[in-house]
Order: structure tokens, then C-alpha cells, then sequence
């Protein structure tokens, strides 16, 4: 089936390292929670794709079908824990006034609430 | 160069090129849209990659639920909080933290080429397996047979998610109604079409998952669909989701991990926990599926709708 | 003739990469929902494309799921853009 | 009548979604069942009928009016000057709130140089490309189509947007 | 090339230069209204030919629907989302015109 349309997965394969660099450095460089939770989201779909290429090495038995599990698997523990982060950044948000951890006025140390890393 | 490397080249480029976007740009709408758009071109690339599983469980995700919950998100972020990107590090701090990263990916890359490029995996395997599995579409057999295990831990880190959302609300919230209230002028655009679709939704979602047993699909694609198409008549100001004390509501997030646990203590009965005879199992399969795809819709639905905000509706 | 769909599909995907410049650009949000929803439709076809170049029907369900919920991030939008973040933009002046 | 002509076309829609497998048929009908339930509470039947024929008969003229729209706009689009002159144009529309209106609306957005941006106490906000075209006259020859497809209710259309208030409210 | 093929190749050809024409709009285009003009129009024509193109390659007649009802959904769903954002960017002066609405 996938015979005749060729096949990229080593490509795929290096596009999803280069995602994960890509979230990585969004996730330690950038500042803003929301934009933290676009990195973490793009670092797992890196992984998920660097994970589905090498699953898919030899076109001729298709696409191997353990992983296509986990990854759904972990798409959905994904969407899980970004809608749980959300919900403490919002609320984080509300309670602070704040949009980032980093402490511009040092007088109110972040709550607790803030750490989106947490849970799960 | 053929089409085929041209098209996945160019395709791979763009889902870079969004990511970049996403993360780097300085607008924090932009960065939804791009994230957003992202999501999108990574389902097309499983295609390529043949799993078209994925493919479906990423495009229900991408452009039904993320959409919502990240612009949701962003507007009661900016309604209640500073903009404030001030805090960002140093020159300095950047180009270290680039140069790691790139590391991390130099890494990965190595050893995406380091791998056998005859190696079969687990496909064989499976393969062999698969005719004992009661089910004709290899991916579901792994997910509700072979490995069974995991769907059935993961229906439950749902709901510890969706607990520990409830669980940010105010004590007097508690209980109550997720999100504050939704409206929209009934006989409008937006109602219409939240009137109009649902049908139709719901036609299509139990289809992924009818069709799941033998062709992609499944549980999760068609829970995420259905859970959109719920969110949708919530938007659209028709019907508020349920108070989150419900009992209905509490039924049908538990039923589908229940059921599977009870399917998995009866095979621990005859012998292994989560075993299922190869005659019973394509009627089990679709009985698990039948009340997962029920608990992840309304899990999926509730856990974007966020935690209690009010107790009157 | 798989080659000839494959390369259109590719065509395609530099609409989609338009559509990312209008949503660097902006300038408002908008205009970059609106380029969003450009990308969805243009998604829709590679993926029909897909289908056909691959002689494989699963693939459209692919784009049936990226059809039925192409309005979805947009009704969002419209929705947080109104006077309280929870209504609808036709709702006459409270 | 109006529940059997839902499930007829949410089963028809199920048919083309499985190829009419036989396996999947009493799956489909319990779906349309419920499909047309749905239905029914999310948009009550109100007094008006749909003629489904009519609607179709509408689809030629209305499909060869939107490529022309697709043709008139891609060809402002390409060209080196881009011909535009824009403006707004508020139409009084005397369809009925609801579906009609919206439907109207949805329609005059596919066809050539004109969108719609809502409605707002019977009046339709019209965006045209070309302000010097006879939009005016299009919409009300359209409007007297759509009128005599989606049927009339009682009360003539021309009420507050609101009046059509509550209906169909899901508690 | 069959006569099927020509058909197809004229079909998808066509298609594409309307999501061209699209695209190009809508990065040309002054002002978003305009914009949404060719977002709406120009893509939805591409995908219906491009639908229609494809419709004698995909075999049976069920996916041949089936590829119809994928158009239908986008249109619709690009009927209504061009009027919601035509209707967030109103000018304020048409929202009260005949009559003055207390505001």
C-alpha cells in the first residue's frame, strides 16, 4: 500500500529530533506558561514522530503497529496533561496576576499553583 | 527526487518552520495559530508514515479539541494577567540553551541513523498474533489484546487528570459547573450551526469507532470527535455541560475503565488478568470499546471545559 | 500517475506555506485565524490527494474528521473576541 | 414525518460512510435513531417544512453561481491591479429568523463579490467586492427561493431577531 | 495517459490554481473583509474540483460520497466561520443605523 508512494522515514525520523530540539530550547528559553505548554507539546509530538519513523523502516510490512498504539496512547495522555496545565496557569493567572514564574517582583513569591510540571 | 521526497521534504520543512513559529515568535496568538496549523501537518505526515491511526487520533485532537482549549486559554490568560515576557534570560543564556538543544537533536538524529535499516520490529510478531487477536485492524488488537494493559491505565490517567482539574476550583465551587457560562443569540450563526452539525457528528464518531475493529480507527478517534461535537453545542450556548457533582455525568466517566477493569478481572478468573479468549474476543473488544469511547468523550469534554467555576447556571 | 498527485499535493502545500506567512504577519487575530482556516481546507485536499495517489479510502476519513471540525478552532476564536470571552458576536448591544 | 426524513438522511449518511456494509446496518439504524433524536431537540421543527426536492433543485443554479464566485475573486486576486471596490450594503430581509436568515447568509458568502457578516433585527450586513453590481436585486430574487423551500411560519419573517427567542433551549 | 487520467490531471490542475489564486489573495488583499472574500470562494472551488477530479479514481461509489460529503462539510463550515469573522469586524457605524437602539 505504502510501497507506491515511497518512503521518507528517515526523514520523518530526523524532523522529530529536530522538533524536540526545537520545544526543548521553547521549553528553558522562553518565559511565557502558555507558550511553555506549546514547547512541551512540541517536544512530545517530536518524540511520537521520531518514535512512528523508526517504526517504519521496511515499507514492505507497513507501518508496525506497536507503536501506532503507544503513540495514541500518548497523544491523548498529551492532550490530557496540556488541559490540566492550562487549567493551573489559568488559574494561576487569575490568582497572581501573572503570566510567567519569573519572579520581576520579588515581594510575591509564585504560589505552589504554579507549577505546571506538576500533577498527572 | 522524486514526488514522494519532494512532497515529504517540503512537508517535514513546513512542520519545522510552524514549530519555530510557534515557539519563537513574539505575538502569543500567533503562536496558537501556528501551533494549531502545526498540529495539522504533523497528521499529514503520519499519513505518510502509513499510520493512518495516528493520523485520525491527531486530526480529531489537533483541529477539534486543541483549538479550543488553547484559545480558551490564552483569552482568560490575558484577561486576568500581564503580558509580562520580561523575564526572558540573557544573550548568553539563549545561545547555551540553543547549543543544548541542538545537542539533544544531534543526539536523536545519530541515532535515527544508527538504526537497522532492515529491522522489522514488532510487526511479525503482531502479524502472527493477530488472527487469535478478534479483531482485523493491527492497531486496536495491540491496544485492546496484546497490550491492553496500557489503554487501560491510560482511561485512568484521564481521570486522575480530570480530578485533579476539579480539584483547582474554589471550595464553594465545588461540585458545581465547569467553566463559566456559554451564550450565543439562538437564532444566530454560530447556534444554527451548532444545531446543524451535532447529528452528523455523532453519525461520524460512532463510525470510527464501528469502523475501528478492522480499518484505522477506533475508541479514542471517535471519543475525540464526540467530545468535540459536544464542546461545540456548549459553545453555541444550546445546553450547558453538566454540574461536575452529576451522577449521569460520574456514570458515564467511569463506566468504560469499569468495564474494561471488570472484562480484566474475569480473564484474571480464567487465568490472566486483561486475557481474552480468542472465540469471546472480537464481542469484548467491542464491548470495551463501545463504553471507552463513552468515558473518553466525556472525560475529553470536561477536562477542556476546566474546572467548576459556578454553581449556578 | 500517483507521481502526478503526489507532486500536486506538494504544489498544495505551498498554499499552506502562504497561508503561514499571513499568519506571521497578522496583522490582527483575525487575519490569522482566517489564514488557519485556509490551511485546514488546503489540508483537506492533500490529504484527498493522498488518498487517491495511494489507492488507499482510509485516508479520507482522514479528511472527513479535518472536515467536520474545520470550523472548530474558528468558533472558538469568535467566541473569545466577543464583549465577555463566553458569547457570540450577532448578540445584539446588552 | 419531519423525525423519519432526519433518520432517512442520517442513515443515509451512515450507508455512505461504511459502503453499506451489512454488518454494520443495525449499528447504523440505532445511530440514525439517535442521530435524529438529537436532532429533533437541537432544532425543533417549529411549523415549517423543508422541501427537500426544492432544496435540490436549488443546488445547480446555486453550485454554477459559486464557481463564479471562485472565478470572480480569483481573478481579482491574480490580477496585476486587483480591481476592488468595497463596500457595505445592509439588506432588510423579511425571511424568518433562524435558519432561513442564516442560511441566506451562509449562501450570499459563496456567491460572487458578496459575504455576509450576520444579521442583526432582520437586517443583513453585506460585504460587496464590487459596490457598482445589482446585489440588492440578487438577494431579494434569492430570498424569495429560499422562502419558498424552507416554507413560511405563521408570522411574517420581518420580527426582532430575539422574537424567535428561546426556542429549542436544551435545559 | 487514459482519457480518465487527462480528465483527473485537467480537474486537480484547475483546482490548484484557484487555491492559488486563493492564497494570493489572501496575502494581497488590503483589507480582511476582501480577504475573507477569497478564503471563502477561491479554496472551496479548488477542493470541489479537486473532489471531482479525484471522484473516478477512488474505485467504489461509496467513497466517491464520501469525498462529496467532505466537500459539503468544508463549504459549510466556511460559510459559517466567513460570516462570524466578517461579524467581529463590523464597522461599529452599521450595527445602529434605521432605527437607534438604546446603547
Amino acid at each position: 500500500m505504502s510501497g507506491a508512494l515511497g518512503h521518507s522515514a528517515t526523514l520523518f525520523a530526523l524532523t522529530g529530533a529536530a522538533l524536540v530540539g526545537i520545544g526543548l530550547y521553547g521549553f528553558v528559553a522562553r518565559t511565557h506558561l502558555l507558550r511553555r505548554v506549546l514547547a512541551f507539546n512540541v517536544i512530545g509530538s517530536g518524540v511520537f514522530l521520531f518514535f512512528g519513523a523508526t517504526g517504519f523502516r521496511r515499507p514492505d510490512l507497513g507501518a508496525d503497529p506497536a507503536p501506532q498504539a503507544l503513540i495514541i496512547t500518548g497523544i491523548i495522555v498529551a492532550l490530557s496533561l496540556t488541559a490540566l496545565a492550562l487549567a493551573l496557569i489559568t488559574r494561576y493567572a487569575a490568582l497572581s496576576g501573572r503570566s510567567s514564574l519569573e519572579d520581576e517582583a520579588p515581594d510575591d513569591e509564585a504560589p505552589d499553583a504554579g507549577d505546571e510540571r506538576g500533577g498527572g | 527526487m522524486t514526488p514522494a521526497l519532494v512532497f515529504d521534504g517540503l512537508l517535514a520543512l513546513l512542520a519545522v518552520a510552524a514549530a519555530m513559529a510557534a515557539i519563537g515568535g513574539r505575538d502569543l496568538f500567533g503562536s496558537v495559530a501556528f501551533f494549531i496549523v502545526y498540529g495539522l501537518l504533523i497528521a499529514i505526515a503520519w499519513v505518510r508514515l502509513d499510520a493512518i491511526d495516528v493520523a485520525l487520533a491527531e486530526a480529531a485532537i489537533g483541529a477539534g479539541l486543541t483549538g479550543i482549549l488553547l484559545i480558551s486559554a490564552l483569552a482568560r490568560v490575558e484577561r486576568t494577567a500581564s503580558s509580562g515576557e520580561s523575564g526572558e534570560g540573557g544573550r548568553l543564556a539563549k545561545i547555551a540553551a540553543a547549543l543544548l538543544c541542538a545537542g539533544v537533536a544531534g543526539a536523536l538524529a545519530w541515532a535515527a541513523l544508527a538504526l537497522d535499516p532492515q529491522g522489522a520490529g514488532l510487526t511479525p510478531l503482531i502479524s502472527e498474533a493477530l488472527p487469535q487477536a478478534g479483531v482485523g485492524n493491527p492497531v486496536t488488537a495491540v491496544l485492546l489484546n496484546f497490550r491492553a494493559y496500557d489503554t487501560l491505565l491510560e482511561s485512568i490517567v484521564l481521570l486522575f487528570a480530570l480530578v485533579a482539574v476539579w480539584s483547582l476550583a474554589d471550595d464553594g465551587n465545588w461540585g458545581g459547573l465547569p467553566g463559566l457560562r456559554q451564550h450565543a443569540r439562538s437564532d444566530g450563526v454560530l447556534a444554527t450551526f451548532g444545531r446543524l452539525l451535532p447529528p452528523f457528528g455523532l453519525v461520524v464518531a460512532v463510525y470510527l469507532v464501528w469502523a475501528g475493529s478492522e480499518n484505522p480507527g477506533g475508541a479514542f478517534q471517535g471519543g475525540t470527535v464526540l467530545a468535540a461535537i459536544w464542546l461545540l453545542v456548549a459553545m453555541a450556548g444550546i445546553t450547558e455541560l453538566p454540574r461536575v457533582s452529576s451522577l449521569p455525568l460520574r456514570a458515564a466517566l467511569v463506566f468504560g475503565p469499569a468495564f474494561f477493569l471488570a472484562v480484566g478481572a474475569i480473564g484474571a478468573l480464567a487465568g490472566t488478568f486483561l486475557g481474552l479468549a480468542p472465540a469471546a474476543a472480537k464481542a469484548i473488544i467491542l464491548a470495551v470499546e463501545a463504553g471507552l469511547t463513552l468515558s473518553i468523550a466525556a472525560t475529553l469534554a470536561l477536562l477542556v471545559a476546566g474546572s467548576p467555576q459556578r454553581t449556578q447556571g | 500517475m500517483s507521481a502526478v498527485l503526489l507532486g500536486f499535493a506538494a504544489f498544495l502545500l505551498l498554499s499552506v506555506a502562504g497561508g503561514l506567512i499571513r499568519v506571521l504577519r497578522g496583522p490582527d487575530a483575525a487575519d490569522r485565524i482566517m489564514a488557519v482556516q485556509l490551511i485546514g481546507t488546503s489540508g483537506v485536499a492533500v490529504l484527498l490527494l493522498l488518498a487517491a495517489a495511494g489507492a488507499n479510502p482510509a485516508i479520507v476519513d482522514v479528511a472527513l474528521i479535518m472536515a467536520l471540525l474545520a470550523a472548530f478552532a474558528a468558533v472558538a476564536f469568535v467566541k473569545s473576541a466577543s464583549a465577555d470571552g463566553l458569547g457570540d458576536p450577532e448578540e445584539p448591544d446588552p | 414525518m419531519i423525525p423519519l426524513k432526519r433518520f432517512v438522511i442520517l442513515f443515509a449518511v451512515w450507508l455512505i460512510l461504511t459502503a453499506a456494509d451489512p454488518g454494520g446496518l443495525a449499528v447504523g439504524a440505532a445511530i440514525a435513531t439517535g442521530g435524529a433524536w438529537l436532532s429533533l431537540r437541537l432544532l425543533p421543527p417549529e411549523g415549517r417544512t423543508v422541501s427537500l426536492p426544492g432544496l435540490i433543485g436549488l443546488a445547480p443554479r446555486f453550485l454554477w453561481r459559486s464557481v463564479l464566485g471562485g472565478v470572480d475573486v480569483a481573478w481579482r486576486a491574480v490580477h496585476p491591479r486587483m480591481p476592488l471596490k468595497t463596500g457595505w450594503l445592509v439588506h432588510e430581509t423579511r425571511l424568518p429568523a433562524g435558519m432561513p436568515r442564516v442560511m441566506l447568509g451562509n449562501e450570499f458568502s459563496l456567491l460572487p463579490g458578496t459575504l455576509v457578516a450576520g444579521s442583526l433585527d432582520g437586517r443583513l450586513f453585506v460585504h460587496c467586492l464590487d459596490t457598482e453590481a445589482d446585489i440588492a436585486g440578487q438577494i431579494r430574487e434569492e430570498e424569495a427561493r429560499i422562502d419558498r423551500v424552507m416554507g413560511r411560519v405563521e408570522s411574517d419573517g420581518g420580527g426582532e431577531g430575539e422574537n424567535a427567542g428561546d426556542r429549542g433551549a436544551v435545559r | 495517459m487514459t482519457p480518465i487520467d487527462l480528465y483527473t490531471l485537467a480537474m486537480i490542475a484547475a483546482g490548484a490554481f484557484f487555491f492559488f489564486a486563493g492564497t494570493l489573495g489572501l496575502l494581497r488583499f488590503p483589507d480582511l473583509h476582501s480577504r475573507l472574500h477569497a478564503l471563502t470562494k477561491a479554496d472551496n472551488l479548488g477542493l470541489g474540483l479537486i473532489v471531482l477530479g479525484l471522484l473516478p479514481r477512488m474505485g467504489d461509489v461509496a467513497t466517491m460520497l464520501k469525498m462529496l460529503l467532505v466537500w459539503v462539510l468544508v463549504v459549510g463550515a466556511a460559510a459559517t466561520v466567513a460570516q462570524l469573522i466578517a461579524r467581529i469586524a463590523l464597522p461599529g457605524h452599521l450595527r445602529s443605523r434605521p432605527k437607534d437602539d438604546g446603547r
